[in-house]
């Protein structure tokens, strides 16, 4: 029976970031967190194996100490017991960081038969995570996955990789990161919702990972985003009668030169 | 930026909407919505779900506030069930 | 009998869900709190002002933790017509010792106070809506929520002002369109420094204000409430009559915003949402005829507990104590049927229903039709007349006064409204 | 020897990447060393102004099964600055070099400077909300999205090739591949473009987006949901972050709500047309002109107006 790990990210809900217009700096005042968009898919992912097949599934995350609010989201999705690592540096970590403490968090609560991973984060967007933990763990790594069967270790997947779709196979243990695409998210039911709260849940010290310093120093810094705001005109045409509306913008179109 | 008289469009587009596609809490009867006179609905939605298109009451669930303001006013009942929407759908506030 | 899943299902994580909730996971009952938000707070709007009595009477170490925008130090009322505006401004600048209020904003207030549930051992689940009841032998044993049944000794409904729950278990029809006012809201942003110095408060306290004349002629108000960074600006209005007016309710809410009056107040603020929500305000008057049945009752917007007096507005306070009162209620009995008349009993020791009574007729200020535009318009006027200066002689005083009056209102009208004032009050 | 590497299995990409390289390297004073696996992209490398070319000479060629022997090669030669195609092959490649490397890596970055010994990359955060730089200490990474940069004119001195033998990573079996069923269409080129989305309820209800088109002389593009959940179109005219990116001189968008996540692909086009039947739809704020109303309706008209006269 496979023993499972998901990684995922809480991040901070984007509709709820603002853009200050007078200096387009960002306004994440009143921001909340969720979990990541494809994170989703890749928890889902992972339940549902576990629900075909049985075994277990470890969610694991790395965070800002806020991140321990997940708990019930998550564990409402599936996966049967989570780790959460609790950093107040987390918000600057990169990449190189990120993976560096999964890499080490799994080292100490594995081996899986399968870790999975989301495709991107909905904040950072970084799509590293996956290679980078595969290297440092030195298994093969799946990538863009929109299709995953597990038959003992034997793992077969579809990627979608954008020029086409390849079928592959590899024997794991292995890291995989799916597509939005792969299936859809379910929505908690009350009983998994209760389920949720007598999972086991613990923090893994950061402390106890056996880091050095130089493995928790950022490589890349982030210096403070800019919003990108739009500008276009904005005519919008909402005539009751819509052959009023066609003949406005047909004209609109004429005087930009580009019509015909 | 100050404050400006804004459509109902732009104070909607204040607000979070997670819509439940194909799936409306709101049903409405559009035999009974022809038939009624006074249409109390048009005024008092504060979302302008219901408008008036081709003489018909058009009704649109995406922006509704969850009020039941319909429902209580609507006088010829053709709001026929009014239902909260889905667990996690409908409007979000965060600032109310 | 299947085992019970819970000793009590609280619908509703609002005001009165989570001080019925809290108090009974606080005695030792395993209770289940379901919210059908993302989160507490989500699907909810108010006004903004809580009186901190309702917190005191659940728990008096709550207050210290809640998250409270303003303490109001400052009552304002607003008497508009056209351009013009008359206000009429209270505070105590003393150490006010007296009862409190604070502005708070709902979405934080209500997640906190769910929060404080979980930390009492009450189990919080949200993005759940209640679709309906279990039912043995006429008696309520559980809810269905999707395909999930969940049984208990008690259901407790506080499901909001549109009760569906109340409503399917037949305690009682639809809202009577007569019994509530429409609130609409926008929660506009303001740096915390500009707010306190333009409405003369220190950081941390707070002003509210009622106006009236600024709803074209219909029953109701506006109101506006300092939070910390924002402020909460809205009108509530009965609906019925908004019907007949014809004008869209956003119409006459955009009027009200964009009174030159409050152009200074809300001068560079950000609108950062849009809210509309059903007040109950009918009062003593609109109260179900029932609130409870075996395995089942109802409190909070739900029992339609509500007080508008023209002046001040309650309902979060009287949705905490009625769910006080029905946490007590499921404490202090043995077995689902003895906990509705219990509950009816608490609601009377917790001084819901004598304070309900106590403003039974004040409804019938609203049917004055005149104090929602002649009598705003008048004072107005008066005023003006009394502080012009034009060089000229002037006609005595109180012939002018006189001519302000008669131009609004006749005698007749004037005593009979006074008579039905008094008899309102 | 420290260099400025490029790869991509992309050819054209390849090339691409040469124009920041060469950038960086006037103010790096390093050679640009391009690796591919292809003798053939390797001589037009060099003629584009690759100091040195690195032919990779191996049984598996995918750039996944390469990440391992570029990684080892890039920390044997003491890479500085790495650049890579920024396919999904070509960030599953560098972001698996960048974990040997012990470096930093800023995926889909789309400029590039040098700033205080410090690469710094601008790229999109919160599905293109906001930008941000990043300053990454060398040994650096960035993968380049295609046509973020041209192809630099031909070099006076072409650089030299040289062959490398690696090994491949054999741990993952490709047994099947699939290429998109191309139409020959590159829409990345395309003048005009009218773009569908979940507004249609039918596959064949894009005729009526197709006959627009055709009246307008524009190529068709979607969304992600209508290429990648329906297929009703083939994925290489799907817009949006993880899409392609077009800037064309008009896009007129029909029955897609403008999330941003999609309007990345497009906010660079020179007019956006928005017909929609919700008013509060995001794509009307993003749009020059709109109209609102149900497109089955305004389509055809639309069309008709256009093919009169």
């Amino acid at each position: 029976m496979p023993k499972l790990l998901v990684c995922y990210k809480w991040v901070l809900d984007e509709q709820d970031i603002k853009i200050r217009p007078d200096d387009l700096s960002l306004d994440a005042s009143r921001a909340k967190g969720k979990l990541s968009d494809f994170d989703r898919n890749a928890i889902e992912e992972a339940s549902l194996i576990m629900e075909a097949q049985g075994g277990t599934v470890d969610a694991l995350t790395y965070g800002l100490p806020t991140v321990k609010a997940s708990v019930k989201d998550v564990l409402s999705r599936g996966p049967s017991r989570l780790l959460w690592i609790g950093d107040p540096a987390a918000d600057q970590a990169d990449a190189y960081v990120i993976a560096n403490v999964l890499a080490a968090a799994i080292r100490k609560a594995g081996p899986y038969d399968l870790i999975l991973c989301g495709e991107g984060s909905s904040d950072l967007f970084y799509q590293q995570i996956p290679a980078r933990l595969a290297a440092l763990l030195e298994l093969p790594c799946v990538s863009f996955v929109q299709k995953l069967t597990l038959e003992g270790p034997v793992l077969t997947a579809t990627r979608s990789l954008g020029d086409g779709t390849e079928e592959v196979r590899v024997t794991g243990p292995a890291v995989v990161s799916v597509l939005g695409e792969i299936n859809k998210p379910r929505i908690p039911s009350l009983k998994q919702v209760l389920g949720a709260s007598k999972k086991p849940s613990e923090e893994l010290p950061l402390a106890g990972l056996g880091l050095t310093e130089a493995e928790l120093e950022p490589k890349a810094l982030r210096r403070a985003p800019r919003g990108f705001l739009m500008n276009r005109k904005n005519i919008i045409y909402k005539d009751a009668d819509p052959a009023a509306n066609v003949g406005k913008l047909v004209a609109s179109l004429e005087a930009e030169g580009l019509r015909g | 930026m100050t404050i400006k008289r804004m459509s109902p469009e732009e104070l909607l587009a204040l607000d979070r909407f997670n819509v439940d596609e194909g799936n409306p809490h709101i049903h409405v009867d559009k035999t009974l919505c022809a038939r009624c006179q006074s249409r109390p609905c048009l005024v008092v939605c504060p979302a302008r779900c219901y408008q008036l298109k081709d003489a018909q009451v058009a009704f649109e669930y995406a922006g509704c506030l969850e009020c039941g303001t319909c429902r209580v006013l609507c006088s010829d009942k053709g709001v026929t069930r009014w239902d909260y929407p889905r667990a996690t759908f409908g409007v979000t506030f965060r600032n109310s | 009998m299947s085992e019970e899943d819970f000793d009590v299902i609280v619908a509703g994580a609002g005001p009165a869900g989570s001080a019925c909730a809290y108090t009974l996971a606080k005695a030792g009952k395993n209770v289940l709190l379901l919210e059908r938000g993302d989160s507490a707070g989500a699907k909810n709007v108010s006004g903004g002002r809580l009186y901190a009595y309702a917190l005191d009477l659940v728990d008096p170490d709550l207050r210290g933790r809640a998250p409270l925008q303003r303490r109001i130090v400052r009552e304002q009322v607003m008497l508009l017509d056209g351009a013009r505006a008359t206000t009429l401004d209270h505070g105590d600048y003393g150490d006010a010792a007296g009862p409190q209020s604070y502005s708070v904003l709902r979405a934080p207030l209500d997640e906190w106070f769910a929060s404080e549930v979980e930390a009492q051992g009450g189990t919080l689940a949200c993005g759940m809506r209640v679709d309906g009841f279990l039912e043995e032998n006429g008696r309520i044993v559980g809810v269905k929520v999707g395909e999930d049944d969940m049984r208990c000794g008690t259901v407790v409904a506080a499901d909001g002002v549109n009760s569906c729950l109340g409503r399917q278990a037949g305690l009682f029809g639809d809202v009577a369109p007569a019994t509530v006012g429409l609130g609409v809201k926008e929660t506009i942003e303001l740096p915390e420094a500009v707010i306190s110095q333009r409405f003369g408060v220190k950081n941390g306290e707070g002003a509210a204000r009622v106006a009236l004349g600024c709803t074209d002629g219909i029953s109701g108000g506006g109101f506006l409430y300092t939070n910390t960074d924002s402020v909460s600006l809205g009108l509530v209005l009965n609906p019925g009559q908004v019907a007949r007016r014809g004008r869209p309710i956003q119409d006459l809410w955009q009027d009200f915003k964009l009174h030159p009056a409050l152009a200074g107040l809300l001068e560079g603020g950000v609108s950062l949402e849009y809210g509309a929500h059903l007040v109950p305000e009918r009062g003593y008057h609109g109260l179900p005829r029932n609130l409870h049945r075996p395995g089942l009752v109802v409190a909070g917007d739900a029992g339609q507990f509500g007080i508008n007096t023209g002046l001040i507005l309650r309902g979060m306070d009287l949705a905490m104590v009625s769910g006080l009162a029905a946490a007590r209620a499921i404490l202090e009995t043995t077995g689902p049927d003895a906990v509705g008349p219990a509950y009816l009993t608490q609601l009377e020791t917790l001084a819901l229903l004598p304070t309900m009574r106590v403003y039974a007729e004040c409804h019938g200020l609203f049917e004055l039709s005149r104090l929602f535009g002649a009598y705003p318009a008048l004072a107005n006027e008066a005023l003006a007349t009394l502080f012009s200066v034009d060089g000229r002689t002037p006609p005595p005083m109180l012939t002018q006064l006189w001519q302000v009056v008669r131009s609004h209102v006749s005698l007749g009208q004037m005593l009979s409204d006074a008579w039905k004032g008094f008899r309102s009050v | 020897m420290p260099g400025i590497f490029i790869y991509s299995e992309d050819p054209r990409l390849a090339q691409q990447l040469l124009t920041p390289a060469l950038e960086l390297k006037k103010d790096l004073r390093q050679p640009v060393v391009a690796l591919t696996t292809d003798p053939e992209a390797a001589s037009i490398l060099a003629a584009l102004g690759a100091d040195r070319v690195v032919v990779l000479r191996s049984a598996l060629t995918s750039p996944e099964a390469l990440a391992p022997a570029v990684a080892q090669l890039l920390a044997k030669e003491g890479a500085q600055v790495v650049l890579v195609g920024g396919t999904l092959r070509g960030k599953h490649l560098a972001a698996h070099a960048a974990a040997v490397l012990k470096a930093g890596l800023a995926t889909d970055a789309r400029h590039l400077a040098l700033s205080d010994g410090r690469l710094v990359a601008r790229r999109m955060l919160y599905a293109g909300l906001a930008v941000s730089d990043e300053e990454l200490t060398l040994p650096a990474l960035a993968t380049i999205p295609p046509r973020t940069f041209p192809v630099p004119t031909q070099a006076p001195n072409p650089g030299v090739v040289e062959n490398l033998d690696v090994l491949g990573d054999p741990r993952m079996t490709v047994f099947s591949s699939t290429p998109v069923q191309g139409e020959g269409v590159d829409i990345t080129t395309a003048v005009r473009l009218v773009a569908v989305g979940r507004g249609f309820g039918h596959k064949e209800d894009l005729g009526l987006a197709r006959d627009l088109a055709g009246a307008l002389k524009a190529d068709l593009a979607c969304t992600r949901g209508i290429a990648e959940d329906e297929h009703w179109l083939p994925i290489e005219r799907y817009i949006g972050i993880s899409g392609q990116t077009v800037r064309p001189e008009l896009y007129l968008a029909t029955g897609l709500s403008g999330q941003v996540q999609h309007m990345v692909g497009c906010r660079e086009a020179k007019v956006i047309v928005a017909v929609n039947k919700d008013e509060r739809a995001p794509i009307f704020e993003m749009a020059d002109y709109g109209i609102v109303g149900d497109l089955y309706t305004v389509l055809p008209l639309l069309t008709a107006a256009l093919n009169k006269n």
